[in-house]
């Protein structure tokens, strides 16, 4: 029985584990330097979390070096879709990073968060590149344990303690169905490698009934981490209780690793999901994305407002899933890249927009981040075009690109995956996606109104951030760029999810 | 200079921008926002006249074509181009540019620089809208007219502004949604968002039916056509007089625009079967609107109705699928564009005197404003179409069109009505005037109040010189869209060319719902 | 042999779960949750996992077992006022019928399919901890190190949210 | 009557749907977290029987770290509600409602 | 003679009217006087310029033409701008600038001292502008252009005191009321359009009058159809049963604007239409016999009304609506000569009536009714003697102008018409009689009733007043002698001169014919005479003019109904004259007569006015706030399906919202139940 570390091209691996290796190394290294370091100030860890994650980056941006499609015997895999992703969250940590910390470690947030940040940006790279059921299932419970910690880790936060409560408890009780699942599936083949699983769904099995339990068991899994109704019930809750840093980085990179791991998931299990769930699924994609809307209309509260908007924005991505389980767009490559990429490049968008208005929620909040609540509500953003015009406009159209109304990224990310929608046939989900966004344009416009239509009142929401403030401006400007040109990113997309289509 | 050339419409399209990101550099300071606005307007303008110069009237496709690649490798493309009607209504959009920004001048006082920059970025947007050539961009610019919009009504508009904007901003996207899924469907199937490849598709008429639908609902949305136009009064209402005078002139004529831009000639067999439908409800729209007109206790929402009324004559037009009518329609967009821009204006600049536009607290106005009164008179007069002035030469193509239709089912019947909206149009008009200006006056308030100002009589009098070179010379226009909307009804006609020449085809209007989706 | 030990083990584990699900005292469910574990090491031991019988046996309800009993203690009371009476509230049929519909779907759809019979040749220390150990050091060495990851995240977190200056240290490797 | 993966199977569903019972019914905190551990333990038994059909110690593998992740969730879990308890003095999730709507 | 000429007599009022109206008080009064009189003299002088130049013609090639430039050019369809004056246009150019001038001047003197001064020239000046392009307009849209702008002028003219709401609700009636016309009108112009384009060669002005009468045969199916709806155009302009009830209301503008517009000129622009569309009508017995019954019943609907009126210009104006019915009747019958024959002497006499009672009115302080007059032909005796002039002439009193209109009119009614209209056109012709020997002794003779300070004002107009009245009177006299019919011994030259235009008109009665068809192969009846056609093969229908003159029988009747024309008028003279100088019991008891239930109804003008408010106005403006603003588009639309829906779904938003109860046992229950739902499909679908 020969070991991965005894495989011969185990050393040439060891570059392309640089990524995992670094924000491994970075947490380990940062919850060390958190135990022994002195004071308040946290601007090292901060520093150190910034290295880490831009040396990740690196790491992720270097060619291949083992020319291995896989990595630790089948575990990982060694692919573009990997490094998409990979980047991505990394971007997302930077981001909720500088939201969190400010430059220089903000006086007032604990050193564990940046630790568990970067564990739970590697439980996310892992999930990405999980190509075995085994590291899917710890990636998924190293992102959300950590994610847990951060949730409930607000200083003396009621909400706080709350939302980490209800999101573990919840999270846990879906752990027990995506595991069940997962036993299943090995049930079915013998081995949770997905590598495995594929062949032997190519072969002739009779037990198709364990793969198409399993299967279902796996898909609540992921319904849980992406939202999709009726497992979303704790996205509100959740998202209004965490800090909102933290928030934007559960309603992105979470929603974005959930997502890239059930790609991968469902182009292995494609044959039980498109025969047995497809119909159920494409219900649920309508219900989710109805009821998030609906929902969103009767908030006054700008983060659960945004929370159940993520719970339409996982209808629309469920969308694009759904194009792929179409018969003959599995058989058009084209119309499956068309697919994938779109939800890819979705992703994207959908973390650049709502990174940028997290990031103003996060900011105006200050200068107490830890105090109990968070800058939340709507009627605190009266008048905010005129106190910070920049801030307002950042948010105007991040919210704008949420609504999917062009020239933004959002409306780039709608276009491509209703394109795939309707190359697969599925005009009527597309039209009722549209339809979705045409209510959605009532709760976002809302916002908008507030901020620049009403009067200032006292209680207004006043925080600044410079640093903040430049990072949002960036993402907004980023938003209308991808708008106008989303060709580059959306190549990338598509060539990452070429890699996984086989 | 070629860099100027090569890319003409490109430069019309985004001087305004270039404006926006000028007033951002110059900071907060609202005197530059302003100066800068209308030097940029202006410029916009002298150098929208250049094509119009170098026009060639008698070809009737794209000129001045730029088209650059976008996305997926070409199938969609950045792609410009200008024909006649483009022609026309980029010219109105550029016009009242400059004199959108000088009516500003007294209304606008607060945050000025934003202002200028929606309106800016709205006046790029029309453009564009009117320029493109690829489905995708189009859609894009179309949404985009929306944003600045929505701000325009929202921040600077009346005591309900947050109501009609949001009614206006959700209604034109009800429409725009299901076009845009019509616009994707029809990209499937033409591999490519060029307009020209979806005007070679072969649809069959199940699938024209249903796109022709979506489209059709997302420009009759912003016509509007009845019975869609109740976000109008409301936006009107509430919307500062500038954005009155963009939405009013410009703004709805995307609605037509569109029809007669994308939704006709690409589905001739739909518009066929829809033509009867369109036609009544062009109708239903000329008669209500006029009669909702009339009871209209505010001047605006009067003015608003009467948009109705008279975008009633231009759909009528459009679907008598005539060149005339066509022609007609074409033509009353500008005029309704003119004058109904200048009406706005004028209740602009009594609403700042007065701060009411109730028709009640009038009366007697022509006393202390007789300058003011007879503007007033002027545009009034052009709007219900008095012969020598650009309301006429509109409305009679449309009827003369629509009337001698051959395409349009009982094409006469739906003119002899259109008809009685020049009577109508007479009565609202005309009985507002008297309630405002004429008879004694029963204010006080109404007392005293200065007559129109020189920067006020220089907003107007541009207006009522194109008012009048329209009206005693149309040919400035319809020279040089005679050969453009041959071209673009070319589907549309040739069909009936086709079908009268061996034998009549079975195909009755029925709607044929129940194939539903292949 | 093999039957009657599933069926004692089995039944022992249900009934330990059904009577922690239903005990009003925290402590007493915390004990019947103990013993359906002990008996899960048996059905462990049943499968040809000896090495995942023990580890069940000092892991769950030696270790996670008594953190909890620990802080229920902590926590006064471990009986809940809503709960002094009934542990179940009211409308609990309503409550228990998607998992009875689950339960019998799931019946049916097992009753319907051929269960294989458990009789495969296995190799020689089959479940050890031997065969187990190489098998995690070797091929799911990821996993070994990611599973170190999440008790790190748990211990930090633990640290931070409870403020409990001792934290279980015995879950270190 | 032979004992088949199938009874081993129904016996991991029952323990799992009892645990599933569990969370639904009780308003204990702690009581729910060790449902949801009984439902991991479920999960765990339907590895260990498939590991057993196939003849592989990978469900073990799978079944040991669950019982790492079982312990963490719990830490982090037990440590959550310590900090809720010392602001309410109720474990009741009944009562964990401020966040709603 | 220059080529323009044609286009300057009618611009040149247009440039007076843009100098006035641009400068308005910045221009001195007298200037402004000056120049509007000014501008329409020119007008008249190269109008006279221009007639002459046609008299020197041959008679099928009297026609001068002008293009200015192609207005309309789309495709096929070209409308061209141009003047064009033939017999027709002549005389109606002559009279328009001659008359116009006429009132220029007088109202120099009467609006001495109104403060719109120069505005009122401006309108007026605009006037003769919109008048001239109607009627020396080269095509149907030109005259379209002219009759809607005269309206226009006349809304601005009705209106000019627009202090007074009712000065101002005049004008607004006015307007709207013709545009309820022009709806007719319009109609029948898209139809004469999409007639006759498909024949059409491209470029070929397809609204030009040489065009129509070139394609006659085109329009001969729809020519009912079109008469009709042009008919009804004119009942609008030309105030005719049912679209009249305008122009007594008219009479709130300025004395001299009723003279100009509300008699001599504008209204009877539908006259002048029908005139110039001749060989259209004459294709269609069905709209001639409507054209005469609507004429002749207005005639002496109008008539009756105006017997008790007691508003000095009402009287007036309601004799306007009833001669314009005469006109009708002619035109309706086939005299189209006489209608215009008609149509000039009118303009002569009711404009010197109306100025007359302008210069009354004037030294009346602006008193207006009748019943507050009496005794001024003392005081005023140029007005006096020409107004006497005036209402012999409107009478039909030998040898004055309205003698030879008059009875041209009854003769061709009884010839060419039908006994029955003979007799309308006769009473209404005795009721003429009557009413303005009651307003001429009303006003004139008795005592004063005035009160005393208006009395002591009472003085007789300055001369810029008094000439135009003295020219009208004379031209009241004499102006029906170049129509000095042939059984009289004289040539009639008027018809000579208009045969041309009009020679269709024995045609027309042979198209009447039963049976007959006009058919492709018949040489079309080039009406407007733009013909290459000798003259003598236009005339080939005509041989048989129903002049008749060389047929004894006939002129024997036409002696007869002569005289018992002029009987009749002489009748109806000594009638007002008696009633109302001596006997007033004889009026009071004409009063009480059936309950004085019909002096109510006349008083009240049958209840037209409250007829139409009844049934058109309060319907309708009660439908449009009621049932369209306030039910539909504020109830329906906007509510049930606007607001309504976004209502609903925010509702439902709202209800779901109530699920999210923040209770983790709820949410893992939702969690449940979706587990159960996909363990239950799985099993269903398996």
């Amino acid at each position: 029985m020969n070991g991965v570390a005894f495989e011969p091209g185990f050393s040439r691996q060891l570059g392309d584990l640089a990524p995992y290796l670094i924000v491994a190394g970075g947490g380990l290294a940062a919850m060390l330097a958190d135990a022994f370091r002195h004071g308040d100030r946290s601007g090292g860890l901060f520093g150190l979390s910034l290295v880490t994650l831009l040396g990740a980056a690196f790491a992720y941006l270097r060619p291949s070096g083992s020319g291995s499609d896989t990595l630790l015997g089948g575990m990982l895999a060694n692919d573009p879709y990997t490094g998409f992703f990979g980047l991505l969250f990394l971007g997302i940590a930077l981001l909720t990073l500088v939201f969190g910390a400010g430059p220089f470690g903000r006086a007032g947030v604990r050193g564990d968060f940046y630790p568990v940040l970067l564990f739970a940006t590697l439980g996310m790279m892992v999930l990405a590149a999980a190509n075995d059921f085994l590291s899917l299932y710890l990636g998924l419970e190293t992102m959300s344990l950590a994610t847990y910690v951060l949730v409930g880790g607000r200083k003396g936060s009621a909400h706080s303690s709350e939302a980490g409560f209800k999101y573990l408890l919840l999270g846990g009780f879906a752990s027990a169905f995506l595991l069940f699942g997962i036993a299943l599936t090995f049930g079915f083949a013998g081995s949770t490698s997905l590598d495995v699983v594929r062949a032997a769904l190519a072969a002739p099995n009779h037990e198709a009934w364990l793969l198409a339990a399993g299967g279902g068991l796996i898909l609540i899994g992921f319904g849980f981490k992406i939202a999709m109704v009726p497992f979303h019930m704790w996205t509100p809750d959740v998202y209004d209780g965490a800090p909102s840093h933290v928030t934007g980085f559960m309603a992105t990179g979470i929603k974005a690793a959930a997502f890239a791991s059930l790609l991968r998931v469902t182009l292995v299990l494609l044959p039980a999901f498109s025969s047995f769930w497809f119909p159920l699924l494409a219900v649920l994609a309508v219900v989710t994305m109805t009821l998030g809307n609906l929902v969103a209309l009767a908030q006054t509260n700008l983060k659960r407002l945004l929370a159940y908007s993520s719970i339409a924005h996982a209808g629309y991505l469920l969308l694009g899933v759904l194009a792929l389980l179409v018969p003959h767009t599995r058989q058009g490559h084209a119309a499956a890249e068309a697919a994938g990429g779109g939800v890819l490049f979705y992703l994207v968008g959908y973390a650049v927009m709502n990174l940028a208005a997290f990031g103003i929620v996060s900011f105006l909040g200050n200068p107490a981040p830890d105090r109990e609540s968070d800058a939340d509500d709507l009627r605190g953003y009266a008048g905010l075009a005129r106190r910070q015009p920049l801030a307002a406009a950042a948010l105007a159209i991040a919210l704008f690109s949420l609504a999917g109304i062009p020239p933004t990224v959002g409306f780039m990310g709608k276009f491509y995956v209703f394109d795939a929608v309707v190359r697969s046939g599925l005009v009527p989900l597309a039209i009722w996606g549209v339809v979705n966004s045409l209510v959605s344009v009532y709760y976002y416009l809302r916002v908008v109104v507030t901020m620049y239509m009403a009067p200032a009142d006292e209680t207004a929401y006043d925080g600044r951030s410079w640093s903040s403030a430049l990072a949002v401006s960036v993402l907004a400007a980023l938003v209308v760029v991808l708008g106008i040109l989303p060709g580059g990113v959306h190549r990338v997309a598509e060539a990452a999810f070429r890699a996984i289509l086989g | 200079m070629s860099l100027v050339n090569d890319h003409l419409l490109s430069w019309i399209t985004f001087l305004p921008l270039i404006g926006v990101a000028l007033i951002l550099v110059l900071g907060r300071r609202d005197p530059a926002a302003r100066g800068v606005a209308l030097v940029v307007t202006l410029a916009d303008f002298a150098l929208s006249l250049v094509p119009f110069l170098r026009f060639d009237a008698t070809y009737g496709g794209d000129q001045f074509v730029e088209r650059v690649p976008w996305l997926f490798d070409g199938k969609v493309s950045y792609h410009l181009g200008m024909d006649g009607i483009s022609l026309v209504l980029m010219l109105l959009t550029t016009f009242l540019g400059p004199i959108v920004v000088l009516s500003t001048w007294n209304a606008i006082r607060e945050r000025v620089v934003e202002f200028m920059v929606f309106l800016l970025v709205l006046q790029t947007a029309m453009i564009g809208t009117f320029f493109v050539r690829d489905m995708l961009l189009f859609y894009v610019f179309w949404e985009a007219m929306l944003i600045p919009m929505y701000f325009i009504i929202g921040i600077w508009g009346g005591e309900r502004r947050v109501y009609a904007t949001i009614k206006f901003f959700l209604f034109t996207m009800f429409g725009s949604v299901f076009m845009l899924v019509g616009i994707l469907y029809c990209y499937f199937r033409a591999g490519s968002m060029d307009l020209a490849a979806f005007l070679s598709l072969n649809l069959t008429r199940t699938e024209q039916l249903w796109l022709f639908a979506a489209f059709a609902l997302a420009f009759a949305i912003k016509v509007p056509v009845f019975p869609f136009h109740t976000w109008l009064p409301d936006a009107h209402v509430e919307a500062p007089t500038a954005g009155s005078v963009v939405l009013a002139s410009v703004l709805l004529k995307m609605g037509t625009y569109g029809l007669l831009r994308f939704a006709m000639p690409l589905f001739p067999e739909a518009v066929e079967v829809f033509a009867p439908w369109m036609a009544a409800l062009a109708v239903i729209g000329i008669i209500y609107g006029a009669l909702v007109a009339m009871v209209q206790p505010d001047v605006k929402k009067l003015v608003a109705y009467s948009s109705v009324s008279h975008l009633g004559f231009v759909v009528l037009g459009l679907f008598s699928l005539t060149t005339q009518g066509v022609a007609g329609a074409l033509f009353v967009m500008l005029a309704h564009g003119l004058s109904t821009g200048a009406l706005f204006l004028l209740v602009g600049i009594i609403y700042e005197r007065r701060h009411t536009r109730e028709i009640a607290a009038f009366g007697g106005l022509a006393h202390g404003m007789p300058l003011y009164a007879s503007a007033f008179m002027f545009v009034t007069l052009a709007s219900i179409g008095l012969p020598g002035l650009c309301g006429f030469v509109g409305e009679f193509l449309v009827l003369f069109g629509s009337f001698q239709s051959e395409l349009l089912p009982s094409a006469r019947l739906f003119t002899i009505l259109a008809t009685t909206g020049v009577v109508l149009g007479a009565i609202y008009m005309l009985w507002m005037y008297q309630r405002v200006f004429l008879g004694r006056v029963t204010n006080e308030k109404n007392r005293g109040l200065p007559d129109l100002s020189l920067r006020e009589g220089l907003v107007l009098l541009p207006i009522a010189i194109m008012i009048v070179w329209l009206g005693v010379r149309p040919g400035l226009v319809l020279d040089r869209v005679e050969a453009s909307i041959e071209r673009v009804m070319g589907p549309v006609t040739e069909r009936y060319v086709e079908r009268t020449a061996p034998e009549a085809s079975a195909s009755g209007p029925e709607f044929a719902f129940e194939e539903g989706q292949e | 042999m093999e039957s009657a030990l599933f069926w004692a083990c089995g039944g022992t584990m249900l009934l330990g779960g059904i009577l922690m699900v239903t005990s009003r005292n925290a402590v007493v469910a915390a004990c019947w949750l103990i013993l359906s574990f002990l008996a899960a090491a048996g059905i462990f031991a049943l499968l040809a996992a000896p090495f995942l019988a023990i580890l069940q046996i000092l892991i769950y309800a030696g270790a996670i077992m008594v953190l909890f009993l620990f802080v229920i203690m902590m926590l006064h009371g471990p009986t809940l006022d809503a709960e002094q009476n009934h542990a179940l509230p009211r409308g609990w049929p309503l409550l228990v019928l998607p998992p009875t519909v689950i339960g019998l779907a799931g019946f049916a759809w097992l009753r319907s399919v051929p269960g294989p019979t458990l009789r495969a040749h296995l190799p020689e220390g089959f479940g050890g901890a031997e065969r187990v150990a190489n098998l995690l050091l070797n091929d799911y060495l990821l996993a070994f190190e990611l599973i170190s990851v999440v008790l790190l995240v748990a211990i930090i977190g633990a640290l931070a949210l409870g403020r409990v200056e001792r934290r279980p240290t015995w879950k270190s490797r | 009557m032979e004992v088949t993966l199938n009874h081993y199977l129904a016996l991991a569903i029952l323990l799992f749907l009892t645990g599933m019972v569990g969370v639904l019914v009780r308003r204990n905190a702690l009581v729910l977290l060790m449902c949801v551990e009984l439902m991991l333990c479920a999960s765990n038994i339907a590895f260990a029987v498939f590991s057993r059909k196939w003849g592989t110690e990978t469900g073990h593998v799978f079944v040991l770290m669950n019982f790492a992740v079982a312990a963490a969730e719990a830490a982090i879990g037990l440590a959550i509600l310590v900090e809720i308890y010392r602001r309410r003095r109720t474990v009741n999730v009944d009562e964990f409602r401020t966040l709603k709507g | 003679m220059n080529g323009a000429a044609l286009t300057w007599i009618v611009l040149l009022p247009l440039l007076g009217a843009t100098v006035l109206g641009l400068l308005n008080r910045r221009l001195p009064r007298a200037a402004a006087g000056i120049l509007a009189s000014a501008t329409v003299g020119g007008s008249f002088f190269l109008a006279i310029r221009a007639f002459l130049e046609l008299t020197t013609q041959p008679a099928g090639h009297r026609i001068l033409a002008e293009t200015a430039f192609t207005w309309i050019g789309f495709g096929h369809l070209t409308i061209d701008v141009g003047f064009v004056m033939d017999p027709l246009s002549a005389v109606m150019a002559l009279v328009v600038t001659g008359v116009s001038f006429l009132i220029h001047i007088y109202s120099i003197g009467y609006m001495g001292h109104d403060p719109g001064y120069q505005r009122f020239f401006a309108y007026l000046n605009l006037f003769v502008f919109f008048m001239l392009t109607l009627v020396l307009g080269e095509n149907l849209l030109m005259l379209f252009v002219g009759w809607e702008g005269v309206g226009l002028c006349s809304y601005f003219l009705i209106s000019f005191w627009f202090s007074e709401e009712a000065n101002a609700i005049a004008g607004k009636k006015a307007f709207v009321v013709n545009r309820v016309g022009d709806f007719g009108f319009l109609l029948g112009i898209l139809l004469l359009g999409a007639t006759l384009l498909p024949h059409l060669h491209a470029g070929e002005g397809v609204f030009s009058f040489r065009t129509l009468a070139a394609h006659t045969e085109v329009l001969a199916p729809v020519a009912t159809a079109l008469g009709l709806l042009f008919f009804f155009g004119a009942t609008g302009k030309s105030a005719q049963i049912p679209l009249y009830v305008w122009l007594p209301d008219a009479m709130a503008g300025p004395t001299p604007v009723s003279a100009l517009i509300h008699a001599a000129t504008m209204v009877t622009a539908g006259v002048y239409m029908i005139a110039r569309l001749n060989f259209l009508y004459v294709m269609s017995p069905a709209a001639m016999a409507v054209v005469a019954a609507v004429g002749g019943v207005t005639a002496l609907f109008a008539a009756t009304i105006a017997l008790t009126q007691n508003d000095i210009k009402k009287v007036l104006a309601y004799s306007t609506v009833s001669q314009l019915g005469y006109m009708m009747l002619a035109c309706g019958v086939g005299a189209f000569t006489a209608g215009i024959f008609h149509l000039m002497t009118h303009a002569f006499f009711k404009a010197l009536l109306f100025l007359g009672s302008g210069s009354v009115i004037h030294a009346m302080s602006n008193e207006q009714d009748m019943r507050k007059m009496g005794g001024l032909a003392k005081k005023l005796p140029i007005t006096f003697w020409t107004f006497l002039a005036g209402t012999f002439a409107i009478a039909g009193l030998f040898p004055l102008a309205g003698f030879f209109s008059k009875d041209e009119i009854l003769w061709k009614a009884f010839h060419d018409g039908s006994t029955w209209l003979w007799a309308v056109g006769a009473i209404a012709a005795a009721l003429t009689a009557f009413y303005m020997m009651r307003l001429v002794v009303l006003t004139f003779a008795g005592q004063n009733r005035a009160s005393e300070e208006v009395r002591h004002h009472i003085h007789e107009s300055p001369a810029t007043m008094t000439f135009p009245l003295i020219v009208l009177a004379v031209l009241s006299i004499v102006g029906g002698w170049i129509g000095w019919p042939h059984f009289l011994g004289g040539e009639n030259r008027f018809e000579a001169w208009l045969e041309p235009v009009f020679h269709v008109e024995a045609a027309g009665h042979v198209a009447a014919a039963p049976g007959h068809q006009l058919g492709v192969e018949e040489e079309p009846l080039h009406a407007f005479g733009y013909t290459d056609v000798a003259p003598t093969e236009v005339m080939a229908p005509t041989e048989e003019p129903p002049d008749a003159h060389e047929d004894p029988e006939l002129a024997g009747l036409e002696w007869t109904m002569m005289f018992l024309a002029s009987g009749i008028a002489i009748f109806g003279l000594l009638a007002g004259w008696l009633v109302y100088s001596r006997g007033i019991r004889v009026a009071d008891a004409g009063r009480r007569f059936a309950g004085g239930f019909v002096h109510r109804l006349l008083l009240n003008k049958y209840w037209v006015d409250e007829l139409y408010d009844a049934v058109f106005l309060k319907p309708g403006y009660a439908l449009s706030r009621t049932v369209l603003w306030r039910w539909i588009d504020r109830g329906l639309i906007d509510g049930l399906l606007v607001n309504a829906t976004a209502g609903l779904v925010r509702l439902t938003g709202a209800a779901l919202r109530l699920a999210q109860n923040g209770m983790i046992r709820s949410y893992a229950y939702a969690f449940g139940v979706g587990v159960a739902v996909f363990v239950v499909y799985l099993t269903l679908s398996s």
